[in-house]
Formats: C-alpha cells, structure tokens, sequence
C-alpha cells in the first residue's frame, strides 16, 4: 500500500502542489485579497464597590474587540473613510494563516510522514496537553476542589458567585485531595507503591457504579424493549399478506436478538443449531456494522467539508456561501473595483 | 483490460485520497460559487420532526437543548438553526439549555443568526431565553424531572430564573409542549430518552437532530419514544427544505405576517437557511465515490481470484 | 500488605456505589464520586506533565534524531500553560469587575481563546477530517465479497450510501407505489430498524452482561491485574 | 478442557428461583401500580428528598426490579465461579482473535520491532478502560516471555499510571524486571485528535510488528487502524463502543465484539474462576433469552383478539413491572 510512487507519479503530485500554490498566489493580488480578520471596538465600562475610594465605588474601564464581517467593515469604511470603530485584527488575521498552514500541514500527512505534519504534531502535543491542564485546575481544582476547602478566598479571587459548600461535599474533596496526594507520592520511590490505594479506589467506585447503569439502563430496558408481540394485525383480517408484511419486521428483530446473543456464547461450541443459530447472528451483526459504517461515513464527509469550507471560505476567500464579504451587491472575491 | 485491471490492483492509496479530495472540493466550490442546491426528498423521520412542531398550538413552549460544540457545528448547527426558525415562524416560545460546555455558545450564535436577525420583535426572557450550560449530564436530567428552575438558577447572562415571564407556567419538564434536541454524542438524545422521555410516562414529546455516528443507535426509538429524527447532515437537508417549501408558499403568507417574520414569503431564501442542502453536494460527491470504489475493489478482487483459479487448474 | 488493603478498598468503593441507589440516605453518592474523579484526575496531571516533560527533555538532551520536534513540544506546553492558568489578555469579568481573577479563562481576545481557535481547532479537526480519506481507502480495500458475512456488510454499506444522498432517488424514485418498499431511502430505513436494531439490541445486552462480570472479577479480588498482581491469574 | 454439564440443564435449574423472584416483584408492582406513576415521577431522581418532605423510607421505593436483576445476574456469575474453583471443569469455545495475542508478540520479537498496546481514550472511571488495562497485563507477560519491546501511549494521567502498575507486575511475574521500562508507558495528551496524531506520526516511524487496540474508542478507530495497516502489522482490536466496530472489523486482522472484549481477560488468564465467570454470563443470558421469549408470547397473545387476551395482558404487564418498566 504505501509503496512508494514511481517517477510520473511524482511529477502529477509536484503539479498538483504547484497549482495550489499558484492558486493561493493569485488570490493574494486578486480582487480584495484574501484571509483577513477584522474586529469591532466596543467599549467597556464598569461601576464596582469599593471600600477604599472616598465614593465608596470605583470605576473599571476597558476595551473589548468584537469580531464582525469583512463586509461590516467596508460598510463602514464607506460610511465614514477616517472611522477606527471597525478595523483589521492583526492577532486573528496572523490566526488564520497559522490554522490554514496547520489544516494543510496535517493533510500533508497523507501523502506520508514529512517535517511539516511532525512540526503541527509537536505543536499538537504541547499545546492540548496544557491545555486540558488548564481546564482541570479552572474546572475541577479551582471550583470543586479550593471551592470546597477554601471557599471564602476562592469566592474573593476567583468565583464571586460560587455556592457555599455542604458538609459532604467538603467531606468528599477531602478525600479527593487525601487520595490525589497519595497518587502523587508516585514521585518519591520509597514510598511510591502506596499510589495503588487511589487506583483501587478509583478502579473500585467504576467497577460499582457501572454495574448499576449498565444493568438498569441497558439490559433491562433491552431485554424489555425486545418484547413485541410477533403478529401485528393489520387491517382486512388475520391472514392476510398485509398482515404477514406488518409482522414482519417484529418477527426479525426478536429472532435477531436471540440469534446474536446466541453468537455471544462462550461455553457452548458454536456446532449443530447453536452453530447456525450463532451464524444467523453473526449475519445480523454485519448487517449492522455496514449499515453504521454508511451512515457514519455521513459525518466524516460533513467534517471534511468543513475543513475545506474553511480552506476556501476564510482563508482564501475563494467563495462566499454566507455572503459575509458582499457589499453593495459586490464580492469582495472579485473586488470592489476589480472584474475576476 | 489486464492493464487496468493491474493499476487498480497495485493502486497507491494516495490517489484514493485525490479522488475523495476533489470530490469534495469540487461541489464545494461549484455550490459556493453559483450558490444552487440539489432537491431534498424528505424521509418519514425528518418530515415527522417538522409536523410535530407545526402540530403545537400557537405559542406553545418548547425545550430546546443544544448538546452539541464547534467540533461537530458542521453537522448541527443547521439542525438547531432550523428547529428555532421553525419554533419561531410558528409564535412558539424557545427555552434553550445545554448540556454541553461549549453549547451555551451555539445557543447564543443561533439566537443572534435567527431571532435577533430575522423575528427582531421576540424579546429576550419573555419569547426565548438561553439558560446555557449546566453541568451534571444525566443528573441535570434528573433534576429537570421534578424542578426545572433549580437545575437552572440562572440564565447563561446571569438573570435568575425564578421570576422569568417565559418560565411561569414551568415547574419540570414535563411542563413544556416539546423537547426538541440536538446530539453530538454522551450526554445526548439517548440519555434523554433515557431519563426525561421515559420517566414522563411518554407524556412529553421529544424529537432530536444528531450525527450520523449516533443515527443507527438511535433508529430503535423512532417512531416509539422519539416521534421525529434527522440524521446526520441529511436529515438536517431534508428539515431545512421542509421549512423553506413552507415559507415560499404564498398560502402562509397570513400566518407568517402574523409571527412577525422580517421579509414576509419570499422566492429566495437566504443563503443562512441552505447551509445543510448546500453541504449536501459534497455528500454527493463523496458517497458516489465510495460507491464506486467498493464495486472498483470488488471488480479487482474477482478477477484475482478468477486468475488464481485458473493458475491453480 | 499494601495489595491487600488496595483490595480493601476497592472492594468496599465498589459495594458502597453498588448499594447507593437503594437506600435514600446514599442517593448522592453517586453524583459526588464523579466530582472527587475529575479532581484526582486532574491531580493526576501532575504525573502525566511529569512524563511528558521528562520524556521530551530527554530527547531534547541526548540530542536524539528529531530532538528539535521535541523541543517545540516543550515550548508549546510551556507557553499554553502559562498563558491559561495567567489568564493572559482575559478581560474583567462585566458582573464581577472587581473580582481580579473573575474573568473567563476562554474569553474573547484572551490568548488562551486565540490558540484555542487558531491553533488547537484547526489541528484536531483536520485529524478528524482525515477520517473521510481513511473510509474511501477502507471502503476500497477491505469491503470486498470474500464470503457471506463480508458480502452482508458492503451490501449494507452500499444501500445506506445511496439511500441517503440524492442519487438514492435519482436511481429508484420512479418505483411504483407497491415497490416502493425497495426504493433505497426505504430500504435503508427498514435495514436500520429491524437488523440494525436487533444487532445493537444484542451487542448492549452482551455488554452489559460483560461489565457486570469484569466489575465483580474485580470487586471480588478474582482479576488483580490492573493492580500489577502479575498477569491476572489471583 | 472437557465439556462440562450442558448449560440448559444448569439454565434450568436457575430458571425456578428466578421466576419465583419475578412473580414477587410482579406481584408487588401489581399492588403498586395505583401510585406507581405517582411515586415514579418523584422518586426515579434523588430531588424527592430535598424537594418534599424528607421520605421516612430506608430503602428506594421501585428500585426491587433493579435489585433483583442485579442480584440474578451476579448470583449466576458468582455461582459458576464457585463450582469452577471447586474442580468443575469448563469448557470454553476459542476465541480467535485471543490465540493471536502470542503469534502476534512473536512476530514482533522476531522483526525486532515493538508491539504498540492503546488502551482506549478515556479515562479510569470508564470500565472498558479497565477491561483494556487486565488485557495489557497479559500481553505484557507475553512480551515479557518473548523479549519484545512493548510500548503504551496513554490519553490520560490516570491511564499511564494503571498501565505502568499493570506492566511492572506482569515484568515482575515473568522475573523480566529488568526488562521493563516505565518510560514506554507514557502520557501524551488528554486531547482526542492531539493523541492520534501523535501516535500515528509514531506508527509509521517505528513500524510496530503487532498493534494492540483495547478500551473504549471513537472516531479515531479508523485513522489508528488504517494507519497501522498501511505499516503492515498485525492489528488485533477490542471494543465495547458498536459505532467503532465495523472500522476496527474492516480494517484489522481480529476484532473483539462487545462482550468478547469484556471475556477477553478471563479468557487470557485461563484461571479456573475466571473461566468459571463466564460460564455465569452464559447462564444468564438463558435467562435473558428466556424472559425475552416469554414475553414475546404473552405479548403476542395479548395483541391476539382471544377472550384470554385481557388476563394473559395483565399478565404481561406485571412481567414488565418486574423488569422496571
């Protein structure tokens, strides 16, 4: 599969890469130009308490970029050419050049392993793992954790409006921090093996809890839903086709079921009628991973799409489904003085 | 013949991957440039979500949790768009939660794409109101069972809930005329069916938009439990053609005036409402090509094995 | 020693969340013991950054080939860190203005949104996005007609491709109404709520079958193996 | 392994208790049902308590089917276990896809190349998770034995520090101490995607012989797979999650389905007990098959125009108050 491709091959991939770099190129001297992001400037003004200040209040102030179209601001700039209400956004115009080499560097990948998918994997590694870090000191730590046992600074630092802990929950975070301390002992060797009582809490509360939903959820509400009476009159009398077709699908799924669940037998040899019933089942199963591979195929394409929507739309401003760079009638693709 | 049949034997995935490539591209930027659509013919599923909601009385108030993030926006967003553009062309009143951190926003860009835009009259608290994200997953489900202010105290911009006009008449959820969902996954349509659904005694009625990984798990609860489903971005196509064969028929321009709707009838519809039947046209391209691959492998693997029974003979 | 007590203690969690939903007084068990593991979890970073960190200094000191890949990994990590526990160009929160540390991690114009945005979304979502080249080369490959069962699964795949594009009814649209059973938009329907569900249906009711059965091996002390007791057998 | 009694005679001997079991929770929701819409609206959540009076009641009133459930199934599980460790021999169908875990350890060792083992993306509290890290230890036992290298990158802190307890038990066990290396277990990031790229950039560089996927999986299944098929290895897969599995059975060599992922230790230990549990599983699905059948008959004759169809319906309904719905 991965064989490499032969000399004419390499020439085709060569021109295909030529043809989006000279796309991308052309749409940098063409019409409006293209990937830029521009902000709005609101202003913000806030009366706050204060106990120092002779008012009793103070007064904090500061500026907020809201991003809006690239149509908003030529609509602007037509309105008033000297405005500096709307105007291009360095951070994020940066931004779409970094997402777009990014997304182009990752479909390098495909074509086969090159520095340009290592450099975005890097990348990858480093920025998600800090950035799940983040989220579980501000999501967990910060309001279940210093919420429970310091609540009074974390509500005058941090979360104003954050509920006063109950008694069990303070009871709970104690043992979360007791047992997260006794994971971290996993950093000092001598006493490292102590960790395991965390694991054995941790894999013995899942072992617990699953039991529960799994049966409650999932073998009774199956089983029950399974249930169906076989023949579904249907109207003109009993035996008749109509009926036969209505009862059909009910006659299916139950025979379905038990012919899978039969599959699943561990302790019997799958031989005789165990053995065609476990075939019948094994045909109902593949039935059912091809019927979700078709509809899931749906939802790759739908992201794909997306990916290339982003490609085309924001950053080379190739197209504009959403109509957010016309003005006046006229696309900012073609440009406002320009004819494409 | 040997010949192509010997390249496709030998082919290099790479050229596979082309191949889905243009056939993505090339709808994309067709549709993106001339701006047309392919025709929907809606499924019993997708039909039944629009009929449930056109069935409610005026004014109804209907749930609508959006449990979805940017990750899979590509998909639902069309779904919750259309479902609040509907709710609203029929005067309905919109709660809209999530389950979902993320989701709290795609309420608020859905609000400000439809209501704001096109029903600028609907007020914020009294005609719709975003509650944004809670979290607790099915816990929060719990809780709605019995009280539906407590799971949400707040609205997503800090006002409480207990004296909002649009939650007088809500004490649970079974209180509302209508769940109306979007999924992207856990937690999501199943656990509502799950918890709320079947907990209200089938009392209250649910219908949901999801992807199409979610859409073979939950074919089992329509018509039963669910009494609407789009699925994956077809659905959503099929939805948003429904709404726009309605709102371009003269008949309705009455109801339509009357739901405050900016515009009244109208030939075009904005590009905002075709957002799913205009991704249809990858679809296209790419399940064609799928297709053609599986009968393309299938073509090479005959042959072999043909030629491998001849050797062997 | 330590084992035994480890056992202990998962033994006794376990049974303490088995009983919780009979008995009133427990009912909130349940909820809180998710609470208390998202915080260990997030402890527990501390030990993943560990190894992160020490496995890319190290290529980073040893001079390893591709050590530079290992270094922009650590400066990656280090910069998001500081920029999202800074809270760097987060602005005041409007309600709390004069809480200092009120404001939204991921909040507009902060940089933590920015690589959120620029960074983080483009990269995952072209690695998901990569999954519609994955499908066509796996359709190509490993769909092909070896037997019954793989024959059951293409056929299946086929229907439920076409039966929900257009070119599903462009091809059998025109059936009559007595066929229109077969037309692929229906056919795929009826395959997802009869075969579809009967498979699903059986697959849970095995699973959960199979969670009830691991999770007593292990509340049982009968599978050790997760606690490094040495290949599993007690 | 010699075949031991067949499972319908052990089913029916477990089919008399549980029916007793069922026509006293059926008979309870008989009594019930006059209320039970009442109580089920404010007692199925845990507000009950905190919104309306405090219930006096000490145990959860509806929750018997449940109870009861669990109490069979456990009981059949418990009961195999039992008889397998008093000397009952088991006999147990092969599970392909599990007697290629030592061929594919092999090749690795002959090639000189790792074996890649990816216990799933989620975290600890996940039980496919758990079911993943029983199944490493046994693989690493075989990598012990045959000196391969094994590598495990983990998507969450938690995950690297089960797996490195789990592998150094197994290294311990083998008395290949030596041999074995925390540093190959390592974390690389809570972030879905983050982690496939990682690992596939590390497939196609290291060429790992034989590729383990065990635990939970979603939509980065198939980009593992395909990848790992484009190196050519070995790929053997087992997950509980049914949207991932027709990826992992088009695009690897063996596929655990569902539960045969969740037997997958117990298969691998060969303990005497741990067999024994499966056989427990075996049973109760009878039982599972058994009401399912049951029901479908006193629905079908419920939905029968005959005079007997009212009672065989009251009938019916009490079966399924019994089973909690």
């Amino acid at each position: 599969m991965s064989k490499e491709p032969r000399s004419p091959a390499i020439l085709v991939w060569a021109m295909i890469v030529l043809a989006v770099a000279a796309v991308v190129g052309l749409r940098i001297g063409l019409g409006d130009g293209m990937a830029r992001a521009y902000a709005e400037r609101v202003e913000m003004r806030v009366t706050v308490q204060d106990v120092a200040s002779p008012s009793g209040e103070r007064v904090v102030e500061w500026v907020e970029w809201k991003s809006v179209s690239p149509a908003e601001f030529s609509r602007a700039v037509r309105e008033s050419p000297s405005q500096d209400r709307v105007q291009l956004n360095p951070a994020n115009t940066v931004g779409l050049w970094v997402a777009a080499l990014l997304t182009l560097a990752i479909f390098s990948f495909l074509y086969r392993d090159n520095p340009a998918y290592r450099l975005a994997e890097a990348i990858i590694i480093g920025v998600s793992a800090a950035y799940w870090g983040v989220i579980g000191v501000w999501d967990s730590i910060v309001p279940k954790l210093f919420g429970a046992l310091a609540h009074g600074w974390t509500t005058a630092h941090i979360l104003p409006n954050l509920p006063a802990p109950t008694t069990q929950s303070q009871i709970g975070m104690g043992i979360a921090l007791a047992l997260g301390i006794l994971l971290l002992l996993r950093l000092v060797p001598a006493v490292g093996g102590i960790s395991v009582w965390t694991m054995a809490f941790i894999v013995g509360i899942t072992a617990g809890a699953k039991i529960i939903s799994h049966v409650e959820s999932d073998l009774l509400a199956q089983t029950v839903a399974t249930m169906q009476p076989l023949v579904q009159p249907a109207d003109g009398g009993f035996w008749t086709g109509a009926t036969l077709w209505a009862s059909l699908p009910s006659v299916l799924v139950v025979v379905g079921v038990l012919c899978c669940l039969t599959y699943f037998f561990f302790s019997v040899e799958h031989k005789g009628v165990v053995g065609s019933a476990a075939r019948i089942g094994i045909m109902y199963l593949m039935i059912t991973f091809g019927a979700a591979f078709g509809f899931t195929v749906m939802g790759r394409v739908a992201l794909l799409s997306q990916r290339v929507e982003f490609l085309l739309d924001d950053w080379l401003w190739l197209i504009d489904p959403l109509e957010r760079r016309i003005v006046d009638g006229v696309s900012m693709i073609v440009g406002t003085g320009g004819v494409w | 013949m040997e010949g192509v049949l010997g390249i496709l034997e030998r082919l290099d995935r790479r050229w596979v991957f082309l191949a889905m490539a243009l056939a993505v591209a090339g709808p994309i930027l067709v549709m993106g440039i001339t701006r047309k659509t392919l025709p929907e013919t809606p499924t019993d599923a997708s039909r039944a979500v629009f009929q449930v909601v056109q069935s409610l009385p005026r004014g109804s108030t209907v749930l609508l949790s959006f449990d979805f993030d940017p990750g899979s926006a590509g998909e639902l967003e069309p779904m919750g768009v259309s479902m609040a553009r509907q709710c609203a062309l029929r005067g309905h009143k919109m709660v809209f939660i999530s389950l979902w951190p993320l989701g709290g926003q795609m309420i608020d860009q859905t609000i400000k794409k439809v209501l704001r835009a096109d029903f600028p009259h609907l007020q914020d608290g009294v005609d719709y109101v975003n509650l944004g994200f809670q979290t607790g997953n099915e816990q929060v489900m719990r809780v709605v069972l019995t009280d539906f202010k407590r799971a949400f105290p707040t609205t997503k911009a800090g006002r409480a809930t207990a004296d909002l006009p649009i939650l007088s008449g809500i004490e649970r959820v079974g209180d509302f005329a209508l769940l109306a969902q979007v999924s992207a996954g856990y937690p999501g349509s199943k656990e509502w069916v799950q918890y709320v659904v079947s907990a209200s005694g089938g009392k209250l009625p649910m219908v949901s938009g999801c992807t199409g990984v979610q859409t073979p798990q939950l074919y089992p609860y329509f018509p039963g439990q669910l009494r609407g489903l789009l699925g994956a971005i077809k659905g959503a196509a099929e939805y948003e053609s429904l709404i726009n064969a309605w709102v371009s028929d003269p008949a309705n321009a009455a109801e339509m005036a009357s739901a405050g709707a900016d515009g009244g009838v109208s030939a075009v519809i904005p590009p905002k409402y075709l957002e799913a039947q205009r991704r249809m046209g990858p679809q296209l391209g790419a399940h064609l090509l799928m297709v053609v691959l599986i009968l393309l492998g299938n073509v090479v693997y005959l042959a072999q094995r043909r030629s491998q029974r001849r050797a062997a003979a | 020693m330590m084992r035994i007590v480890a056992l202990a203690i998962a033994s006794v969690a376990g049974l303490v969340m088995l009983l919780s939903p009979f008995f009133p007084a427990m009912e909130s068990v349940g909820a809180q013991s998710s609470e208390i593991f998202n915080v260990i979890a997030a402890i527990a970073f501390i030990l993943g950054a560990g190894s992160l960190v020490k496995v890319n200094l190290s290529r980073v000191g040893r001079r390893d080939t591709g050590w530079g890949y290992a270094f922009v990994t650590l400066l990656c990590f280090a910069i998001t860190l500081i920029v999202g526990l800074g809270k760097i160009g987060v602005p005041p929160n409007p309600q709390f203005a004069a809480t200092p540390w009120a404001g939204e991690k991921d909040a507009a114009g902060s940089a933590f949104a920015w690589i959120y945005e620029f960074i983080l979304t483009p990269i995952t979502s072209t690695m998901f996005a990569l999954l519609a080249f994955y499908v066509a080369s796996a359709a190509f490959r490993a769909f092909r007609a070896k037997n019954r069962e793989a024959m059951l699964l293409l056929g299946t795949a086929f229907i439920v491709l076409l039966g929900r594009t257009f070119a599903g009814v462009w091809l059998t649209g025109g059936f009559p109404e007595w066929a229109s059973g077969l037309r692929l938009e229906n056919l795929s329907m009826f395959i997802m709520q009869v075969f579809n569900t009967a498979g699903n249906r059986a697959i849970i009711i095995g699973i959960a079958l199979g969670v009830t059965a691991t999770s007593l091996r292990i509340l049982l002390g009968i599978d050790r193996s997760w606690m490094g007791a040495g290949g599993g057998s007690a | 392994m010699v075949r031991g009694r067949s499972i319908t005679s052990d089913a029916a001997r477990m089919m008399l208790p549980l029916l007793a079991v069922c026509a006293v929770a059926g008979f309870q929701h008989t009594l019930a049902s006059a209320h039970t819409q009442e109580i089920a609206a404010a007692v199925s959540t845990e507000d009950a308590a905190a919104v309306g009076a405090p219930t006096t009641s000490l145990f959860t009133p509806g929750k018997l089917p449940l109870a009861v459930a669990i109490i069979v199934t456990s009981g059949c599980i418990i009961a195999w276990m039992l008889q397998a460790r008093a000397g009952a021999s088991m006999y147990l169908r092969r599970i392909p896809a599990l007697d290629a875990v030592t061929n594919a350890v092999g090749r690795s060792t002959e090639m000189g190349r790792p074996v890649l083992f990816i216990a799933g993306i989620q975290d600890m509290d996940n039980i496919q998770t758990v079911a993943g890290i029983t199944v490493l230890s046994h693989v690493a036992k075989t990598t012990a034995e045959y000196d391969a290298t094994i590598e495990v990158p983990t998507s969450r802190s938690l995950v690297m520090e089960a797996a490195r307890e789990a592998v150094r038990g197994s290294y311990q066990a083998a008395g290949r101490f030596d041999a074995y290396n925390a540093d190959a277990i390592r974390y690389i990031t809570d972030e879905q995607f983050g982690f496939v790229a990682s690992v596939s950039g590390q497939m196609v560089r290291e060429k790992p012989a034989a590729c383990f996927y065990m635990g939970c999986f979603f939509a980065e299944s198939l980009i593992l797979a395909e990848t790992g098929n484009s190196i050519g290895a070995i790929q053997i897969a087992g997950t509980a999650e049914s949207s991932q599995l027709p990826f992992f059975v088009a695009a690897c060599d063996y596929t655990l389905i569902g539960e045969e992922f969740m037997a997958a230790s117990a298969y691998l230990s060969g303990a005497p007990d741990q067999i024994g549990s499966l056989k427990g599983q075996d049973a109760a699905k009878v039982i599972v098959a058994t009401l399912i059948l049951l029901g479908v008959v006193l629905a079908t004759i419920a939905a029968l125009n005959l005079p007997q169809s009212e009672a065989v319906s009251r009938v019916f309904e009490s079966l399924k108050g019994a089973l909690g719905s």
